[in-house]
């Protein structure tokens, strides 16, 4: 097992196709995404909408240690401009 | 007027608010989303088919009249927003976007109305409505741009939309597809394979509608407890825009277009219905910086429930009077 | 008798068993959800409509006789299940709630039985329906709460449920929403709008069944793996408890109500019928305590296949025969 | 010929294609998935209530044709894979396995057009449809087992499956169950119940198979993206293999089953089509070593397309060739 | 970045509003829940049932090192009413 | 609060029933799972499928130190065999 960072990002699901190019500009192409998702925040409460557009995603992104801070840097602009949640915590990666 | 309640849509919209006004746990919107297509669908085709036995200059006419709808009620809401509420540049910039779109849900409703009353109407006003999606979206994001202070930080991470995309998005977003796609099929698919199709598309339409509005009106009513932190202003706006773009609307379906009473109805009620499914995404990604409960509790909190319950009925005396 | 199982619904019900007992991959629960709404609205318009037309009287006669059956047969069944089956207090009271109560998919089998046999039947037994889905579960409830021991670490945290909140989610719980909504628009709507939306809630409605059957019957299936667990004496009463219920509802229907053979087995099936949706929900946040395992099994697992395959054509042949 | 292309369902699958390709956010798995399983049942019940009246010889007769074709094709298929396209033995399984079974879409589709035009066809491809979904998987997996090299590590850690269990797979999926059960019922119900199901499963139907083929342009498009990477070879297969599978079609239908053209055209349609919803689950847990890109996009995006744009008209120029 | 604590709740969905409304009262106002959501434990498999009322949810609670005590106080005794799962763990908080 | 192992495990849908089996098999029957995740990693993009049949489930195991590596040995021939993505990361759970 190897040690990795697990990044965790909760943003509005209208923002994710945007988020997912800006990853995969910058060379972070995997990721795990759980659409559907609710939540409530300093700008409220993601109420979901006729067409589910105002619901938030969860994304996982796994990544080495140097590469954190890049993909941190890559984020803070999406969540300043939507709003949303990111974490980033410690994982050993099963390796196969 | 009463009678304009007894409408069954009405009705089933009533016992949506109702049904989250008493806190009831009834709800479901992944069926919501499938009735929204098929309701697209359904009117799409419904007013290609009747299109293809049409007159081309007047369904032009139709056309134009919508782009100038669409260019000009989005700019009357921005200066009402701007002048007379003293809002801020890209909160008035995003709210004018959904004014001067349509909804398809009122427009259905008013759709209903006039089956209930068997009142004959022009389809002229389905194509206006697919032309009523997209212009507005483009207004709003011209508002925003010159408007806007210029943000550095945004574009140096290409976070920034570009306005290519933005317009992109407000042709091909699902509702404009749906509609061009279900008029195209209409207009051009062998009559007899249209015909197979008609019960699903034609038959069970207003019952179908009549479910979709059920849930609209469980939408509407959880913006009901936003009218508070929104003021007196903005509620008032989401009431007094639709009577504006009413206005304008008769006088484009009687006047410009000629229509009868049901069809200058209809255009009145495009004019002053407010988008509620593409235009609040597309103005979410676009700025981000406008507060997304003020539109969305404007367009699907105040103006839909006024215009189903009030701005209906109304419109369609207002196009008996003029028709006089 | 055997002819009671070719009915389509009951095929399409025992397919969906059929499907999980050969462990296919089948399923759509999602779909199901949908299927339920629109068909708690249909037959709730359908009453309406028939309502509009009814006698007043007659009507309130079988709301009041619904009532005592929805508080009469909660307290049979508690009786039951603590001093026949020797159950402690909490489950008996969560279970009792569930046959107090009644299930929408087998009234509906019962109707498609009698459509299939172009039987006529009285209308109020859908009135009877919204009514006895709410007053079991206060029963459940009270039983619980004058049996549950003082509990304070709950009530300290507020975690505990005031009975204001569960009776206020008694009548207000998706189904009786719906229920009661559709019957209200049937009733008051304009007759004109009405029949424009009845191709969706009339022509396609018992195809639908059959597909929200076919569901329940994987549902059911689904159950039948805790059987061992729940022991002779549970799965006997699930048995038991909807003939006990289905005498009641006879001798309600053809003797204090005056029903035909139609309307009266119709009541026997309400008074037989265990809740599988709004009870369970309800129970789980009333009395956690409970094993739900032991409520959904009874109620999807045993009650329901039972009647639909077994107990609808039984009191059907009961009405009959006391109609001679 | 380009009258083909003007079947209203076939222009809801251009149009899914186009939505996808402008890069329009439309979507709904969730919606399609229940539509799929309301076609499989509805095909099959229609099936049924024909066969329930035809004749058991001629029955017999193309369950025969149909086990024969399900066993032949992917034979063939691997063979052209193998030894023309030096594919590797498990990718090779795999995508044959998807050749040798059908897809319910472009049944539908072609009885759409058969519909669209009112010819007359045989009710047996019904069941041919309903047998051919399964054996080919089951070659599929042979192929691969006689092919594999020993893999010690998954069957040490109980990870292989066994063949018993893919067998079992192959007749249990969702869509076997819904297809047969639908053709049970529609044999074995009452006919008054039947009936009153109808508007459902046949008054809607073609409208709703339209809705199904919007999202299977959308799902087709996704994939036009991977032929690059696929190459000239797999993509030239997609094309070819169809043409092939419909030789053996037309032959079986015209000489062997003596069906008129509509029937002929039915079968030599099964024949060329390929699975895209039981067979890619099946295969991605029997061979999890083969490319689902590779066999989903050739099903999906080139075979599925092919058939029903330029394929379905083509073998009904040949079935009236034949019977001239 | 910020060191924060993630508290992470499985729990029945039929007792989501519950745990919100207590949250709230008790100054947790912001978090992230997924519904729909499957498991088994020691009271068995969440089946699902009809209408869903029997599947879980996942919620997560970002808060302050100082803060995690009461809210885990706050949880206990609903997983004691309805069974579940929560766990506490450390993450990095993304400030934007 | 006792310390505790979260094993996440992202995986094919199609792969789920059996994994479940597996672990079961093994003496883990607890277990949370996610259905209807997508992502995008070595082999590509979950593209969902007609049926959903090709998106991910995200599943999490609760665990003690001394069973993680049992655990872990039995995900690790699934992920060589269907591809996916498996963290182990600590936590404290809420006794209850
Ligand atoms: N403290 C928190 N814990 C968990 N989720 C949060 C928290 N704050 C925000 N979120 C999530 O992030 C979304 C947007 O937050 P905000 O931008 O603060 O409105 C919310 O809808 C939640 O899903
Ligand atoms: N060890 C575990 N690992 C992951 N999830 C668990 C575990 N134990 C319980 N759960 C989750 O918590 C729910 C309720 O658990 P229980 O109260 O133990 O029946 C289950 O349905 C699972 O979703
Ligand atoms: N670095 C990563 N971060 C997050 N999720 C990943 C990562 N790599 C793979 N995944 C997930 O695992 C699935 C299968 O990965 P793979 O086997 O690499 O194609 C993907 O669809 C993702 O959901
Ligand atoms: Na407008
Ligand atoms: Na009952
Ligand atoms: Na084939």
């Amino acid at each position: 097992m190897k040690a990795v960072k697990k990044v965790e990002v909760v943003v509005e699901s209208v923002a994710v196709p945007q988020v997912l190019a800006l990853l995969d500009r910058h060379g972070f192409s995997s990721y795990t995404m759980i659409p559907g998702v609710y939540g409530k925040g300093d700008r409220g409460e993601s109420l979901g909408g006729v067409s589910g557009e105002f619901n938030n995603s969860y994304m996982v992104i796994v990544c080495d240690a140097e590469q954190v801070s890049g993909l941190v840097e890559l984020i803070r602009p999406v969540l300043k401009r939507f709003g949303g949640v990111s974490l980033v915590s410690d994982a050993l990666w099963v390796k196969h | 007027m009463l009678d304009g309640l007894l409408i069954p849509a009405v009705l089933f919209f009533a016992l949506g608010m109702l049904a989250h006004l008493v806190r009831s746990d009834l709800k479901f919107p992944e069926l919501a989303k499938g009735l929204a297509i098929y309701l697209l669908l359904g009117i799409g085709l419904h007013g290609g088919m009747e299109l293809a036995k049409a007159d081309l200059g007047a369904a032009i006419e139709a056309v134009a009249a919508a782009f100038a709808l669409g260019i000009l009620l989005p700019l009357i809401a921005y200066v009402i927003l701007r002048w007379v509420g003293h809002m801020d540049t890209l909160n008035s910039a995003a709210i004018a976007a959904h004014y001067g779109s349509v909804s398809a849900g009122t427009f259905l409703t008013a759709l209903a109305f006039l089956e209930t009353k068997n009142i004959t109407y022009e389809t002229y006003p389905v194509i206006m409505l697919a032309i009523m999606e997209s212009p507005a979206i483009i207004i709003g994001l011209l508002l925003a741009k010159l408007t806007r202070p210029r943000d550095g930080a945004a574009d140096a991470n290409g976070n920034g939309q570009t306005v290519a995309k933005l317009v992109h998005e407000a042709f091909t977003n699902g509702s404009v597809i749906l509609l061009f796609g279900g008029i195209a099929v209409g207009a051009f698919a062998l009559p007899d394979g249209l015909q197979k199709m008609m019960p699903f598309y034609d038959g069970i339409f207003m019952g179908v509608l009549s479910l979709f509005l059920l849930e609209m009106g469980m939408e509407a009513a959880k913006r009901i407890g936003e009218f508070r932190r929104m003021g007196v202003f903005l509620v008032g706006f989401g009431i007094l825009m639709p009577l504006i773009g009413a206005v304008f609307g008769l006088v484009t379906g009687h006047h410009l277009l000629g229509f009868s009473p049901g069809g200058t109805m209809l255009v009145a009620t495009l004019a002053a219905s407010a988008s509620y499914i593409a235009v609040p995404s597309a103005m979410r990604l676009a700025i981000p910086e406008a507060n997304p409960s003020f539109y969305l509790t404007l367009a699907l909190g105040v103006t839909f429930p006024f215009n189903v319950v009030v701005g209906i009925p109304l419109y369609w005396e207002a196009s008996l009077w003029l028709a006089r």
